[in-house]
Order: C-alpha cells, then structure tokens, then sequence
C-alpha cells in the first residue's frame, strides 16, 4: 500500500519521469557503448583534427581528430561507472557507521558523531584536491578523495533513521527472540532506514558526478586518453572560442546527467515521507 | 433573530483516497449572548466546522451552504470583507495554542495585533492595550510577560494568551475550538472559570467546540452532537444531560468518567465512505434493519431538542 | 548556552587540530623529496629544472629536514601557534603574509555570492511558495534545479563567452574594480541561490501549513502582513543554518572559479600550491579556509538567537 | 489598513538593484586607456620583486639589466660592461660602461657590480652554480675581476643570464629589496602582491635613449590561455602570448589585433625514463621509438603553426654552434619494426602488442599540464606507438611527480619548455642534458664527457663549436639519448596600435623591446 502510493506519486512527478528516463538512455548508451559508438575513442587521427560537427561527426572531432560523439558515449561510462562506485562505497560505508552509531548509542554514537561534526566542518572539495595533490591524479584516486568526506551524510541520515528504529516493538520482538545484534541491525533496521537512503543515494549521484567532473576539468581526474566529461571539457577549454563543440557537449552531458538525477531525487524524496530526510 | 445561523453548511476536501466530507449538511443557529457547544469524539469533524464559518481551511476544501452572519453571508464575502469581520467581529480561539502561537513573535505583539489592525492604534498603544488584556486573563506580571517568547509560556498560561487574543477586540463571536485540551485538570478548571467570567462580562456569544461533555456542562446554553460530518442531536444543556434522544448521545454521556465510562463499542465511519444509513448504526444497539439503508433525518424530539434518529419518526 | 559555546569552541578547535595534522602528514608523506622540490623554488625558479645535490643539502640544513616527521610537525604547530606558518618554497615570503594579501580578494568575492544568492534565492523562493503550482513555480524551480546541475567551470566559460566576448559588458579576468566582480560573483551565486531557493521555497510552504499562520488569519491579518510578519521569519530560520554549509561549498568553488578568472585568492593560491607542492602555503591555506569556514558558522550561530527566540534565549 | 512593518522583499529588491547599478557602472568606467601606456598580460606569476629572487621578470620587463646581453642573433654583446678579455686561464675583466646611471640618478661603479651580483649568489646558490664565478673583485672604479672555478670560456655569456643583473642594494631591515633600483629603459614604480600587478615608468634618462611608451602594467598570473584571449580580445590587456593553441585563426581575423608567431629556444621532445635499463639500454630500441613518431603530423596538426618538426637536433636553427648536419630519423614504422624486430621484440601471442622473453612492451608517457600542447603530443605519441605494437599510458601530473619516477622501468617523458638558451651558450643545455655527473636519466657516453669538459676551456670560437657540433652528432644520431620533436615558436598578440615590438628569440619566453610605441 505504502509502497504503490509512493510509486504513484513518484510517476505522476512529470520532471521525475523525465529525469528516470534520461537516465535509463544514459545507462543503456553506457552499457552499449561498444555498439553503439560509431568511432574507436582512443584512434588519433591528427588529418581530422577539430572538424566541426557534421553528418559523419555528429559532435565533432577534437584535437587529435578523435571523434567526439564517441568519446561522450565512452566518457557516460566512465562517468557513471565512477559515480556509482563513489555512491555505492560511500552509502555502504556511511550507513555502516550510522547504525553502529545510531544503534549502539552512547560512547560510540558520541565519538563518530564529533568526528562526523568535525568532518563535515570542512569544505570537501578542498579536501578531496589536497588528496589528489598529494597522491596524483587518475581514475583510482579520483573516487578515494571524493569517498573519503561522501560517507558523512549517509552516515548522518542512516544513524537518525536507526534511533527510532530500534525504539519500534518489531526490533524489541527481535532481541527478545534472542536475535543478535547484527542479525537485527541487517535484517530490521537496515531495511527500514532504506527509503531515506535511497533519496540521498541519487541526490548524491548528481553532486558525485559535479565532483568528478571538476577535477577533471582541473587536470587532476581521470588521465587521457581516458574519456571522461570534465577531462574532455579541460582539454576542450584551450580550444573555447574556434572550436566550442569540444566544450559544449561535455558540459550539457555533465549537466544533464545532474539534472536527471536531481529530478529523481527530488521525485522520490516527495513520494517518500520528505520527513525522515535530514536536510543536507 | 440569530447572531449567527447555519445552513446546509457542507465541508470536502480531495485525498488520495477520495472525497473526505468532513462537515455534511450542518445547520444551526446561535442567537446573541447565547453560547453553543459543540461536541463529539475526535476527527468527526468538529474542527473542520469551526474553521469553515471564518473561511480558513486551506484552499482546497471546498465549503458549501450558507452561513449567516448578522444577516450577511459569510461564505459569500469577499476576502477583504471578511478580513475586517474576523479577530473583530468573529473571534476564534484555536486549540493547541503552543503551535497557534508564532514562536518567533513575543506574546505581547501577537495580542497587539488586532488592536493595530482593527481599532488602528499605533504600535505603543497597542501595547498598553494588549498587557491589559493579559493582565484580563489573569497572567502575572503582564508587563515583562507580554516581552516574552510563546516558548517561554506554561501551558495554561499560553491557553489565556490565546484567549486574550481572541477577546482582544470586544468580538461579537467567539469560537473556541477545544480551549481546555492539553492542560491538565487544575489548569483545565482555572481556564474553564476565567472562561466563565469572560462570557459574562464581555456578553458575546459563543460556540465551544469541544469533547469535553463536562466542560460543555460548564459554559454552554446549547449542546450540539456530531458524528462523522453531521449533527445528530441538538438540545438545550438541561434535556442534553437530562435526557438525550439519540442513542449516541446516550452512549457518548456514558463514556463519561462520572457515569460510569463505558466505552462505545466499535470505531467511527470513514468520513470518504460513510454507511449509506444512519452513519450510528453499525455501532448503535437499537439499530434496525431500516436504518442500514435509510438516511435518517434530524427530528423533532420535543421542542428545542432534535436528534437524528428513526426513532422520533 | 554557555555549555554550547564551549562544546562548539572544542569542536574549532578539534576540527583545526584534525584537519592541520591530516594535511601535514599526508603533504609530507608526498612521493618524491620535499628537498628537491623546494631547492627547484628556492634555487632555481622552475619546476622544469633539477637542482644540485649541493642546493638540496643546502634546503635540508635550512628547513631541518632530516628530522622525523613527528617532531617536524612537532615545530610547525608550534610555530603556528604563534602565528608562524613559516616560508613559501616558492616566493621566499612569510605564508601568512601570501595568504593575508589574498584573503580581502576571496572574501570579497564569497560574500558578495553568498549576498546574490541571498538576494536572489530568497525572494525567488518566497514568490514560488507564494504562487505555488503556478507556471511561475514551476519556471522558478526548474531554473533552480537547471542552477545546482549546472557545472560550474563550465558556467564560468559560457558567461565569459557571452558577457564578456559578445556583449563586452564585463571584463573577464583579473581583480580591481566592482565591475571584475560580476562574472565570478555570478558563477559562483548561482548554485548557491538555487539552493538557497528551493530551501526558502519549501520552508515557506512548510511554514504557511503551520498552525500559527492559520490563527493570524483568524486575527483578521491580510495575506501580506502574514507573510511579511508571521511566516517569512520563521521560513529564514533553516535558510539561516544552509548559508553556513553554503559558504563552505562557495570556499572550495572559489577554487575554481578564480583560476578560471585570474582572481588572486586563496583559492589559486592553494591550486597554484597544490602544482608547485608549496608545502607550507598549501597547510596555510587550508588552515585559513576551515578558519573562515569556522568562523562565519560561529557568527551564524551567534546571529541565530536573534531570528529564532527559542534557541538560546536566557 | 494599518502597515505593520515595511516590507523587507521590497528593501531587499532595491538593495539588490543599487549593487547591480553599482557593478555596472563600474565596468564602464574600467574600459578605456590612456596614449603611451601598454598593459602586459602574463601567463607566469613574478612572487617577488628582489632581483636577487625574481626569476627573470625584471629583465624581460627591461628593468634591469646584466654586464653583456644578447642579441635576436644570439650574439652577447655589450651592456654594462663596455668590453671584456681574458686575464689567464681562468679569469675575466670586464670594463663598464662609464656613463651608465641607476634609476635613483646615482652613476654605476664597479662596486654596485661586485655587491649585487655577490649578494644574489649569497641569497641563490643555484645562480652560483649557474655562473661557475669563484671570486669577483673590483680593480678600479670601473673594472672588474672575476676568476671563474674553472677554465671557462663562457662567462661572457654567463653574465647576460637573467639573474645575474645588477641592482643598488637598498635592503630592507629583513634583507630583502622590495623597491628594486636598476639601469634599465624602464623603472621599477611598484609590485602589488596581492594583484600580481607590476607597474614600470619610462626612464627619461637611459643612455639609450628613452623609451617610447610613458608607463608598462604587466598583469602576471593570468595562467588560463582562454582568460588570456578573452582579455586581449575584450581590450584589458595590450599585449600578451601564448593564447589556446586553436585560436591562431580567429585572432588573426579579429582586425583589432596584431597575430605574430616567433621562433623560441624551446623544444619538445621525448627523453627516457633511465637509459641505462632495459629497454632502452638497447640503442636500436630508442632508434625505433625515434623512427615511429611522426613529427610532422605533430608540429602541423597539434601545434597548429606554433612549431615546426624538429630535423633531429633539439637546438634551434640559427646558433652558431649548432650541427645542421645531422640525417637525424624521418618517421618510418616499417624501418622501427625491423629493428624492434632485430632486437628480439616480436608479437608472438599475436594480441598486437610487441613481448620480448614474455615480458610485453609496455611502457608509461609522463608529461605534465602547464604547457598545453603536451598532452596532447603524449596522446599523439601513444597512438603512434600503438601502430608499430608498444602499449602506451599516459600519465599527466605535476613535474615533480615525475622526476620521482625518474627511476622507473618504461618511463618516457614528453618534455617541453626545455629552453637551450637560458645561459646563452652552448655549455648550458648539453652539459646539462649529456653530462654524466649531471643528467637524472643515466645517460653515459666518456667521450661526450671528453668532449664537453675539452669546449668548456677552449677559448678559440670555432674549435669551441665544432667541439659542442661533435657532441650533437654522438648524442643524438649515434645514441639516440633524447627524441626531439619539435620547436616552439611563440605567439603574441596585441592591439593593432602596439608597434615596434622586437621578438628576441634567444630570451626565455619572451622580453619586451623598448622601441614597442602606441599609434
């Protein structure tokens, strides 16, 4: 009952519809990519350099004449893969450690809230460059600087739901059954602290995608010929005025991509009680 | 001629689930210096009531009938009109004054507001004005008080606050929606007696909505019952406590501590889908195979109390 | 409230412990001799040149570096403490001094954003709460959606372009007058604003459900006065609370943004750091960001009282 | 109806617009300039206005000025000193000129030569190093003696290095000079760190004859070779270089600007990780390497007319002391394959790429991201190497990073900016590069050692060149120690009424002329 009126009220959200389709064609060119690209992505041939877009290069070619529309299909997985890996690691890890905290309380709950508390009190993205300063740039490193502070919120979120998880009769059943902790925290509270997870999860993905994007654009993300939207823009930007293409379609990907995932984001968060959600 | 008459008010508002009609065909009558209450079991649709007469549910409750005031219809007005009617002629004192009160704004200023909007007077005077009316209601030291925060208030005194509010500007009506709810009984008792002074000296009308019988045995003239959206009993305080005509009315007096508390079996209709009958019959032990299906009218029981019942047909 | 202000002054204080030892270890931890690079600065002025042995010895002796780290750090806080972020490999000039030059340039440029998105969030957000479900709500809050997706450098690119190449209105690059402002002002305001919007937006509705907006009603107010008297302060109260998360997230965008303008601020500062691995200017520099970022969060908990009665009131 | 409060939207509204009146009306009043005035905007930051600290600003900006200089012909000539000799093997004398005067008006003595150049090597030993000065001393007002470590026929040269200038001591009470006072066309006026601005006044009084424009602002910093273009473009800056390598076209069409392109004494080219370990060890694998990088396509198609393809020598055309002779490696994949093949590299799992003893050929390209062009040669690089069956990375991250990795199996660095001309003479760049003592990639030949310590002392010209002519040759055709690719050429641009500017290939990037005038 909960759950279908949540899923009405998610698909009568035009936007959100809109932004769950985008994505699924963003996903799908992902997936497809070694058939659906019409180009080697990494093939330089320097004679078709910086063509403007036509029929035979629907986006152009960039400066080693590579085909643009094909590193933008490439450049959507290496965007997402790296995005999802982001979430994934920082959701796992984050909620972890929100229902240790939320669950267990006391000294616990008090320790990793004041190193959340002092986390959180520092601007991420500076944090995240310094991480790639010191430990150089690429794909790998990428995802551990943006990981390392992404966890907090999920951590925040996930130890609010837990409090008032474990205040509810069902978990009270649990431990009387004589059910041990973890079996509790995974099959009781992990379930139930989902929904609020989820919203945050594709909010997240969108800001995750904005981080990855602007260290690529500041040189220190992914490595060429590796393609990934911010890098393309980076190495687009010397050519900004004679060639805007190179810059341009990176930039609408990378922004439509965050605008979908906003739109869903802000559908689910609607159509699951918008209350439990901690403001970010 | 009634202060206030009305008639087939009906209140509805859109849910997922369907239509919610909360107030359905209401009608009744206060007359001047008369006070009305209004009583019956939570969600039934008393709140609903109160608010629909000063038209402030939100826009998407739709409000039909006709609700006379001094001859003038207020569903008919428009908002400008109606704006100069309510907190000066219409008073309403809301239930929960924790919430009702803007926790940002000292009390003092939210009892000055209607002496500025309605009587005009400048902020100072104002607010001379409105320590008076806490000093009215019986709040100590009204002059720092009135300098203080809703939060920094009891709960009984935030209670005065709001009635002070509401008898701020000599209203001709005051509807005081659930005035005791929440506080507890030695406060309950004070607020029912300052309430009692009140409507003596100020000689307005008014209508208590509430589910306290013993209150409504308190402050009221008039009693009348609701049940899912409608009214099924109306009757003076002397017959309602004396002799109430309909079985629900029966059963609600016999919930009461005082009588016994026997509860009534079974739970209130949904206000989307009420039984096509008597709305009481499910749960009612005179029910008759009639009143499944048939729709009872309010009746003439003797004069002056009416009840919504086969019985009196 | 005073048991709050300490535990908040430990948490400053924590935070900036944290935060100077992380960068330190994990800077001096760098692949590579810091002697090589700092000899490249000191001696030769280009990274693109190696130094002798001789210059890297001479860096060692003078900079202690054949210490461990611990008691290197060791002296660093110390020194710090008294206000001594030491030299710039690069410059040869105190940090404090680099960082104190640059500091009215990122301050100016993130409180003049922080104001626009404020100006400009909070009543876009008021009107969409005003004319909710209306075309004017809907355009609103698609614009701010379109506004937080949108990614910054690239906004930056696309407004030079047009403000500054086809329209010259603007200059584009550098720092002087109000008018160098604009375009980095406006860059880096409008994801702020478009949070800031939709926050004001649906705390407004929020608000406009409450109860006590309901009562003003029935004291006869009009819908203008309740706005402006009952709901608007209470709406700003969460908006209060972001601009300290906002001001943050403006910090690391001026990282960005003042490459891409040539605006001398931290945040070049600490990118052009971050290349030259100027050790000492990039500890300075993070230990100013998370002291603005602190401070601005204690004034902002300082002005809290002020809006919302309730918190700390005594 | 009584207003309760005045609205706050509104104040704010207006407020709002005030700021907007505010900003606008500032930016109208920022367009504009004066008659004689050149704004200069520079892609490098100065930090420091202490000539003993500056890198070479204050001599690009023609400030301040060295004991010799050096010609667009790559000829030292007189500055300062008047004229110079040898005085024994290891020792030199300057005489000054006798009618030179600082800025403050006060006549330059020998002693202002021996405390400002003995002063920058106290503060900079790498200057010392550079210029191999063992002692300076004055012989009279207007002589100078300076005995070099070592026989060293290069000092003259050494002395027009930009570092070396000579400037009034006027330190502050912490030793450092902010206000630096020298002899140049230009002077010093003031350096505001926090703008990275530097504003220079004419010198009414150079000895030269004063130059033509009133006043010079360098903007230093604008690092963003779009920021560049666009504040040429938009009018903000008069001169400036180096704007986005795809722009050349369009600012060239733009009717407001002047569009030219020099040659420079930089060069790009490819150098091994460690040249002493497999697989570079083998000559005919760097041979390869050298046969499958098709310059041409890289000098037309990536620096799109800022280069041009290197003949297989690194130093430019035009030095005396260049070989032109080289037959240096054309770009051939058949003939790299053979000899690939000759070495034991053949693709015998059939996967494309070449594996010797089942160890595959693969190998890293660093470069770094200051110079744009570079990462895009390394990408260019990589797909050329794919075709003759070497799998390529490429990492692109800081300097430093890479020189760390110096040491590591399969590294090749895809340099830029390597400029064989910051000392004027051919003894800087080859002892540099070939050296053994002083090269980080292992490269070890006794006879190019022999041959550069034999240049360095040899004081007759001619035999000095065919000398450094004898190490091109071994370095480079026989040993294959390094792959040049190609030149860099520079580019400015500036408004179409900035005439006069002189480009001087043989200076670092560039240097201003002192005949550039406004029309």
């Amino acid at each position: 009952m909960q759950k279908t009126r949540s899923l009405n009220e998610f698909l009568k959200n035009k936007a959100s519809v809109m932004g769950l389709i985008i994505i699924l064609l963003l996903v799908m060119t992902a997936a497809l990519a070694d058939y659906i690209s019409p180009y080697d992505t990494d093939k330089v041939v320097l004679k078709e350099k910086l063509k403007p877009p036509s029929w035979q290069h629907p986006m152009g070619t960039d400066q080693l004449g590579r085909d643009v529309l094909s590193r933008i299909i490439y450049g959507t997985r290496t965007t997402f893969e790296l995005s999802m890996l982001v979430v994934l690691f920082t959701s796992a890890f984050g909620v972890f450690i929100g229902i240790i905290a939320g669950y267990y309380r006391g000294i616990v709950d008090e320790i990793l809230m004041r190193l959340i508390d002092v986390l959180l009190a520092f601007p991420s993205i500076i944090l995240a460059l310094v991480i790639i300063g010191a430990i150089g740039p690429g794909v790998f490193n990428t995802v551990l600087a943006i990981s390392l502070v992404g966890w907090l919120f999920y951590a925040r979120v996930a130890r609010a739901s837990t409090l008032s998880i474990r205040e509810k009769e069902y978990v009270e059943g649990a431990r009387a059954m004589g059910c041990s902790d973890a079996y509790i925290c995974f099959f009781y509270v992990l379930p139930n602290c989902l929904p609020p997870i989820i919203v945050l999860m594709t909010l997240n993905l969108g800001s995750v995608i904005l981080s990855i994007a602007s260290l690529g654009y500041l040189g220190l993300g992914a490595q060429p010929p590796i393609p990934e939207w911010g890098t393309m823009l980076n190495d687009g930007k010397e050519y900004l005025r004679d060639c805007p293409w190179l810059s341009v379609f990176p930039g609408l990907m990378i922004m439509i991509s965050v605008l979908a995932f906003n739109f869903i984001g802000d559908g689910l968060r609607d159509a699951i009680d918008p209350r439990q959600l901690v403001i970010k | 001629m009634s202060l206030l008459s009305v008639e087939h008010l009906e209140s509805q508002f859109v849910t997922e689930d369907g239509i919610v009609k909360a107030v359905d065909d209401v009608s009744f009558e206060i007359a001047n210096n008369e006070t009305l209450g209004l009583v019956g079991e939570s969600g039934c649709g008393k709140t609903v009531l109160a608010l629909s007469i000063l038209r402030l549910l939100s826009e998407n409750t739709k409000t039909r009938g006709i609700i006379r005031y001094r001859g003038r219809d207020l569903l008919q007005l428009s908002e400008d009109d109606l704006m100069a009617i309510r907190g000066r002629e219409i008073a309403q004192i809301f239930q929960n004054p924790l919430s009702s009160l803007n926790p940002v704004l000292t009390v003092g200023f939210q009892i000055s507001e209607p002496f500025m909007l309605h009587q005009g007077l400048k902020r100072k005077a104002a607010r001379i004005k409105a320590v008076e009316m806490l000093e009215r209601v019986r709040i100590p030291l009204p002059e720092e008080r009135a300098r203080e925060y809703p939060h920094e208030f009891s709960g009984g005194m935030r209670q005065r606050a709001m009635i002070a509010m509401g008898l701020a500007c000599k209203p001709s009506l005051i509807i005081a929606d659930e005035p005791t709810r929440g506080l507890d009984v030695t406060i309950q008792a004070q607020v029912v007696e300052l309430m009692k002074e009140l409507i003596k000296e100020s000689c307005a009308s008014m209508l208590i909505i509430t589910h306290d019988l013993s209150l409504a045995a308190e402050l009221c003239d008039k009693i009348a019952v609701m049940y899912s959206g409608e009214i099924l009993e109306y009757a003076g305080i002397q017959d309602f406590f004396r002799k109430p005509a309909h079985p629900y009315s029966k059963c609600f007096l016999e919930s009461l501590p005082a009588r016994g508390m026997k509860p009534i079996r079974g739970i209130s209709p949904s206000l989307i889908d009420p039984p096509p009958g008597c709305r009481f019959c499910p749960r009612c032990d005179h029910a008759r195979e009639e009143c499944k299906h048939v729709h009872p009218d309010l009746m003439k029981v003797k004069e002056g109390q009416y009840a919504r019942c086969h019985i009196y047909a | 409230m005073f048991f709050n202000f300490v535990k908040r002054l430990g948490i400053f204080c924590l935070v900036l412990i944290i935060s100077t030892t992380l960068v330190f270890f994990m800077l001096h931890s760098l692949p590579g001799e810091k002697a090589v690079v700092m000899a490249k600065y000191i001696f030769l002025g280009s990274v693109e040149l190696n130094p002798s042995n001789e210059e890297i010895q001479l860096v060692k002796d003078k900079f202690d570096l054949d210490r461990s780290l611990i008691s290197q750090y060791i002296s660093w806080a110390g020194a710090a403490l008294h206000g001594d972020l030491g030299r710039s490999y690069k410059s040869n000039d105190p940090v404090s001094q680099e960082i104190l030059i640059r500091l009215p340039a990122t301050i100016t440029l993130a409180f003049v954003s922080v104001l626009m998105s404020l100006f400009i969030g909070i009543p876009l957000g008021i009107l969409a709460a005003v004319k909710q479900n209306s075309i004017t709500d809907y355009i609103c809050s698609s614009t701010a959606v379109l506004g937080i997706s949108m990614p910054n450098f690239w906004l930056a690119l696309l407004l030079m372009l047009v403000f500054s190449l086809k329209l010259n209105l603007t200059p584009t690059i550098g720092y002087g007058g109000l008018s160098h402002l604009i375009l980095p002002a406006v860059t880096l305001g409008t994801a702020s604003s478009a949070v800031i919007m939709r926050l004001t937006r649906s705390s407004m509705l929020e608000v406009m459900r409450q109860d006590y907006i309901r009562a003003a009603r029935g004291k006869g107010l009009s819908r203008k006065s309740i706005f402006i008297t009952h709901a608007l302060r209470n709406a700003l109260i969460p908006v209060i609370t972001i601009i300290g998360l906002e001001f943050g997230h403006l910090l690391g965008g001026t990282v960005i943004i003042e490459t891409i303008f040539a605006w001398p601020g931290i945040g070049r500062l600490l990118i052009d750091s971050i290349s030259a691995r100027d050790i000492p200017v990039i500890q300075g520099c993070v230990l100013f960001i998370t002291l603005m970022y602190m401070l601005l969060n204690f004034a902002i908990d300082a002005v809290y009282p002020l809006i919302d009665p309730r918190i700390g009131g005594n | 109806m009584t207003k309760i409060r005045t609205t706050p939207i509104k104040s704010m509204l207006l407020i709002a617009t005030i700021i907007a009146c505010m900003l606008f009306s500032g930016c109208m009043a920022a367009l504009g300039s004066s008659d004689q005035k050149l704004v200069v905007g520079e892609v490098w930051t100065m930090g420091s206005a202490d000539p003993a600290m500056h890198n070479y600003e204050l001599n690009n900006f023609l400030v301040a000025e060295g004991l010799t200089s050096i010609s667009p012909d790559f000829k030292i000539v007189p500055c300062l000193a008047d004229s110079w000799e040898t005085v024994g093997s290891d020792s030199w004398r300057f005489h000054l000129n006798k009618n030179v005067e600082f800025h403050d008006g006060s006549k330059l003595t020998a002693d202002d030569v021996v405390s400002s150049l003995e002063r920058t090597m106290k503060m900079n030993p790498s200057v010392t190093g550079q210029l191999n000065i063992k002692k300076i001393s004055k012989a009279d007002d207007y002589t100078i003696d300076i005995t070099t470590n070592t026989s060293d026929a290069s000092l003259p040269a050494r002395m027009a290095y930009g570092r070396a200038s000579i400037y009034k001591i006027n330190e502050n009470s912490d030793g450092t000079i902010s206000t630096p006072i020298c002899t140049g066309p230009f002077k010093f006026v003031s350096y505001d760190k926090a703008s990275d601005t530097l504003e220079l006044a004419k010198n009414e009084k150079y000895r030269g004859g004063a130059p033509k424009l009133d006043s010079v602002t360098i903007r230093f910093g604008i690092g963003d070779a779009n920021a560049r273009q666009m504040a040429i473009e938009s009018g903000e800056v008069d001169f400036t270089t180096e704007p986005p390598l795809g722009s050349t076209k369009s600012l060239q069409s733009n009717s407001n600007l002047n569009v030219t392109i020099h040659p420079l004494c930089q060069g790009y080219k490819l150098k091994f990780g460690d040249i002493s370990k497999a697989p570079y060890d083998d000559v005919s694998v760097r041979r390869a390497i050298a046969y499958s990088v098709d310059r041409k396509s890289i000098a037309d198609d990536i620096l799109l007319g800022r280069g041009k393809a290197s003949d297989g020598n690194a130093l430019t055309p035009g030095l005396a002391w260049r070989n032109n002779d080289l037959k240096g490696y054309s770009y051939d994949t058949k003939k790299a394959k053979d000899l690939l093949s000759e070495a034991g590299w053949k693709d015998t799992d059939g996967d494309g790429i070449l594996d010797k003893d089942g160890k595959p050929f693969k190998i890293t390209l660093y470069t770094w991201p200051q110079r744009p062009a570079l990462p895009s040669i390394a990408q260019a690089v990589q797909s050329q190497f794919k075709e003759i069956g070497i799998d390529a990375d490429v990492r692109i991250m800081e300097w430093d990073a890479i020189s760390d990795r110096a040491d590591e199996w399969g590294m090749i660095s895809v340099a830029g900016g390597d400029a064989c001309m910051m000392i004027p003479d051919p003894s800087y760049y080859l002892e540099g590069q070939f050296l053994s003592s002083n090269d980080d990639y292992h490269y070890k030949n006794a006879k190019v050692d022999e041959l550069i310590l034999k240049a360095r002392s040899t004081f007759d010209e001619d035999k000095r060149n065919d000398l450094y002519k004898q190490v091109q040759k071994i370095v480079y055709d026989e040993d294959c120690a390094q792959i040049p690719i190609a030149f860099h050429y520079l580019c400015v641009v500036t408004k179409k009424d900035v005439k006069g500017y002189v480009p001087n290939p043989a200076h670092h990037d560039y240097c201003i002329s002192s005949g550039i005038y406004r029309e």
